[in-house]
């Protein structure tokens, strides 16, 4: 569990020490999923990749019971407004947390704690000879993916979208992809592609030079290890926004162990959430994304 | 009462005020990375525990650790931790400019590995003193000393003699009488007991697969509160020695009873896991708070 | 799966269902006062275990006697019972007639005190078993037997010849090792033992004050829930005698844990509290449920 | 602890056995109080003096943390409606539970268990010369009485109603003593008689031929006291209706003690909440009524 290197050279965004009552703006429906936004008075405009552990002000912990801690979401999507950041979310209801979450009205509190964590990397550092990025992602992995994809597209990185679903039922998240072009692949052939968005990763990287791209990856575990297996084998750059289970976001608790691939564990919330595919075991994490 | 929240001493080390951090639920380190000087500007504990070193370094448990429960938290670590040499190359001198007394929580398996690990990291000019872990029951060491008050005093009266720094005892709670424990650690020399330290447990899901990578952990957090507030209790009428109280910590009142329980500091740990500043919270609650006779605080 | 919640035996003692009740926690002649027979028609528990009975009556502690934790009960009743002679005359008769094998909690302070109760007893034919209660940390009798595994065996020494109906030792969590007691109980004899009893708490407010009128008291409920999973599967591992556990059981998926980890019979306690049918729900849900492997259950 | 008598021929209406869900109806205002009705779809119609153990439907234990335990609360009015007996309750918001109660709006789910425990008892059976009944009330001590007066006008039994309040803010519950005549007393003199209500009730009591009275008492401790003490004197016969902690209602936890006069205790929930003033030893139970 040797901490990564001191200074994080990484373009994090430092997070305001504490936790800061955020203010819920909207609560929209997408899919089977939830598009959550909130305004962020005094906290600072967060990286790509970067996520924020986040409660209701009002019944969460405290006297009460479960949910107790504070939960790790993506931040999706990032826009100045007048009154700080507005902060969106994408959300998918599976316990005790995310239900809580689901449920807040616009007006009510929103605690967060962030940004946090390590973000994506621009293609060039991880890929000198980058023609520019492939992102991959599936479920409530698009989070990540969608702020990533503009600010690639605000510095002019050419950029290509794959998007997996299970099924209709399971697709949500599109919004935060408008206006941009995205290849679709669903389990249930419902749209785009029958099949797992890995089959077309693998199309891409075989009719492409491998050597010029650059993979980013965010979604359900199955998924990103299929990614990081692929990527491995064709000997492509990428990086995979991974997720392990967080009491505390900022590496405090060590229980968000990720097995590394030269042994031990690294801290995900500190030396993560994003992590070069080839630094890690497997994309497997016990714990995670058991959903 | 507003006084409850001022000055202290703790062994001979003074203290701003007697909120500091429990073992474990604080890397100062990472903390830095995640929120810069920030950290510095505002640290909220008025002396800082590290986390728990032992002689060699530790890659800790398989995933997952952690386990949410009702008003707790499961969790079963496993002392990650660079070793005594890491630690002391790259964390103590980082930690020594976080610009509050420095406590180095330490466990060895056995006295005869615990005695250098003691030797070395007193020898360091930059730790006030050293918490002595000998009740981490997530690490399967074999014997737990601190279960039995003759291991507790073995093991002291080979350590006593290696530092004149203070040497805090932290309990374990898994015992029918902790005060026999504290009481064998006052007898050879301890300068201070700490408890309660987590309280044996496992989440085990309705097919019988234990959820934890280890199996078993240790509960912390609001539910182990009153527990903890009966050991404190106990444990300080028992001993002259003061007593560093902890379990459960959310809100001044909570500070505040561990006080009067007999505590001399009070630890905050798994609710800095929620909020990273909620030792400062505890902190400002505990010197507002006004007492109602006989009543629940509102802090 | 569904036949979880299908009949069963403790002891040879021949069960509808799984579900009992946990002792001092539901007082079915009490209970008809307030409901009337539906409380015979729609009895929730295979198994009626009457709260604990003394030698001799006793009031129980002054009060207040309860006191509400994030997620747990905090109580320190002191056992008010009517006494062997009391309950024997008046309690007996009645509860033979809820048509459940019946259990007897018995309790004394010390071998000879316990002997006489547990042959007058377990000389009734209306009484299946008895429950050996050694732990409650709500009486101070001086010693607690059920803190040491020597102590507990010279119980059983004593007791065992008296009666050839089940013995069931009824273990304390207040130990740093319960499968030790559990052998001892095992090694002499007892026919099953049930866990966990309440763990040793104390509210203590702000002030200093205790809140309860005795002091100190025992926490239940989900609060000690992944407490009571590590004690039933580390002595369920231990011993071949039946166990009956119980702790903090709110859920049809938390009865499936205890029976997962070991138990042969799951007991509910403080869950009647808020709902005199909770034991009648735990039931049904643990019929319905379906594992998902490795997963949190839906109820 | 000797239970009491078995048969309970004391006029207490059994509850089903069990929780059940009923529905809040409205939830009013009156003064530092709130005034909260369900509808019970399936229950009977208490007795007056009885009381309901409530818990709100949604986020009330369970996973949850305080409120744990369901609360006790006196039922103040009970009419037949068409969906069953419509219940209210007078609430003061002081913790946790009353705090999620008052919050609950129409439509919402309320579980409750009841109708509890031992009824007032009718003049007559407790002075045969009984000529009337005084009722003394404080606080939201003023529901069991409010349902009591309902009933000993229905039967015709003539009623005087003596209610203390602190102060204006804690004047609260007037409503469910509409269309009755009632004489005030408030410590800060804003209404009525300044001082305490049992000021008009010893006046009463010396104008009065103590010896036709029959006082029904219901408050806060200190005033429950001050009742008992003054009606030992002079040899009224007095019910009161008491508080104390209760964890279950139904005699499960023998968490409700409260000394008897002849020595050891009761337990409240079934041998009370209305116990005869001469059987206990105080009316300061430890635990009840610190508000
Ligand atoms: C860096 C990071 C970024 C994330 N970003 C997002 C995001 O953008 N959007 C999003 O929706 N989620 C995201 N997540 C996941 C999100 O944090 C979890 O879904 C959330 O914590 C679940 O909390 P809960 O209380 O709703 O459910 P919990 O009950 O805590 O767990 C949810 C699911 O996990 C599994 N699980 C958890 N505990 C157990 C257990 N004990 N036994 C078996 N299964 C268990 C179960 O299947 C359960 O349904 C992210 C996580 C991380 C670490
Ligand atoms: C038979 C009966 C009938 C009742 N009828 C009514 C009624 O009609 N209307 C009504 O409003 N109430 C009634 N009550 C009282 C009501 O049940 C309590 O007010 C309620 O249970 C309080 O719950 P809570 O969670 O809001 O507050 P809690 O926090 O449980 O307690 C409320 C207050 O009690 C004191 N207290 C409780 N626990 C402690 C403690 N540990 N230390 C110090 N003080 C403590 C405190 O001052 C606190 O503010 C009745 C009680 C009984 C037994
Ligand atoms: C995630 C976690 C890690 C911990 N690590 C240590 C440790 O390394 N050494 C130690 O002595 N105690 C450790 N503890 C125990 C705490 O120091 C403390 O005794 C316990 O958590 C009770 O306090 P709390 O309820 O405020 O968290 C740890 C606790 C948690 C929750
Ligand atoms: C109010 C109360 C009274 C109890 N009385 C007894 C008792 O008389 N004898 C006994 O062996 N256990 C007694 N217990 C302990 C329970 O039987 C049980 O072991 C414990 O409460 C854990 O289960 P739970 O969390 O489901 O309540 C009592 C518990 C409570 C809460
Ligand atoms: S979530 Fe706590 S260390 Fe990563
Ligand atoms: S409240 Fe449980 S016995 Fe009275």
């Amino acid at each position: 569990m040797p901490a990564a290197a001191s200074g994080d050279p990484d373009g994090r965004v430092l997070a305001p020490f504490g936790r800061r009552r955020g203010e819920v703006v909207a609560n929209e429906p997408s899919g089977r999923y939830r598009i959550i936004s909130a305004v962020d008075a005094s906290g600072p405009m967060p990286a790509a990749g970067q996520f924020y552990m986040l409660a209701a002000a009002e019944r969460w912990g405290g006297d009460g019971g479960r949910p107790f801690l504070p939960r790790a979401f993506s931040v999706a999507a990032a826009e100045r407004s007048d009154d700080g950041a507005r902060l969106s979310f994408l959300l998918e209801d599976v316990g005790p947390g995310t239900g809580r979450l689901a449920e807040l009205g616009a007006g009510e509190g929103l605690m967060l704690t962030g940004p946090l964590g390590r973000p994506f990397s621009p293609p060039r550092d991880l890929n000198p000879a980058a023609a520019g990025a492939i992102l991959v992602g599936g479920g409530v992995g698009l989070a990540p993916l969608a702020i990533w994809r503009r600010a690639l597209a605000a510095r002019g990185v050419p950029e290509r979208t794959l998007l997996g679903f299970r099924d209709r039922e399971h697709a949500g998240g599109h919004e935060l992809f408008r206006c941009s072009e995205v290849r679709v692949a669903s389990e249930d052939g419902h749209a785009g592609h029958r099949g797992y968005v890995t089959d077309l990763l693998e199309r891409m990287l075989g009719g492409d030079s491998a050597a010029t791209a650059v993979v980013y990856a965010c979604g359900p575990p199955a998924m990103l290890e299929a990614v990081r297996l692929l990527c491995a084998e064709l000997e492509v750059a990428a990086e995979l926004a991974m997720e392990a289970p967080m009491a505390c976001g900022f590496g405090a608790c060590f229980g968000c162990a990720v097995p590394l691939a030269a042994g031990g564990y690294m801290r995900l919330c500190v030396d993560g959430p994003v992590v070069n595919a080839a630094d890690v075991e497997t994309a497997l994490v016990a714990g995670a994304g058991r959903r | 009462m507003s006084t409850l929240a001022g000055p202290t001493t703790l062994c001979g080390i003074e203290l701003a005020h007697p909120i500091i951090n429990a073992s474990g639920t604080f890397d100062a380190i990472a903390a830095r990375r995640a929120f810069g000087d920030g950290v510095l500007e505002r640290f909220p504990f008025s002396a800082y525990v590290s986390k728990t070193i032992t002689p060699e370094p530790r890659a800790g448990n398989p995933p997952p650790r952690l386990w949410e429960e009702a008003a707790g938290l499961v969790n079963s670590i496993g002392l990650p931790n660079k070793g005594l040499a890491g630690f002391l190359e790259s964390d103590l001198p980082v930690l020594a400019a976080l610009g509050v007394p420095l406590i180095v929580s330490v466990m060895a398996t056995g006295a005869e590995r615990f005695a250098p690990l003691v030797e070395e990291v007193a020898a360091r000019s930059e730790v006030a003193a050293l918490e002595l872990n000998v009740s981490c029951p997530n690490v399967h060491s074999g014997l737990i000393v601190g279960e039995e008050p003759e291991e507790t005093a073995a093991l002291m009266r080979r350590l006593r003699p290696l530092t004149a720094k203070p040497l805090i005892v932290k309990l374990t709670p898994n015992v029918a009488d902790p005060a026999q424990i504290a009481l064998a650690a006052e007898r050879e020399g301890a300068d201070a007991v700490s408890l309660i330290n987590t309280i044996k447990a496992a989440p085990i899901l309705a097919d019988g697969s234990h959820w934890l990578g280890a199996g078993a952990g240790g509960l912390s957090g609001p539910a182990v509160r009153t527990i903890a507030l009966r050991q404190v209790s106990e444990v300080a009428a028992a001993v002259q020695i003061p007593v560093v109280g902890m379990g459960g910590v959310e809100r001044g009142a909570d500070a505040a009873a561990l006080l009067a329980a007999g505590a001399t500091v009070v630890a905050v740990g798994t609710a800095s896991f929620r909020d990273p500043l909620a030792a400062a919270r505890v902190r400002s609650e505990l010197g507002r708070l006004v007492p109602v006779a006989g009543g629940r605080e509102q802090a």
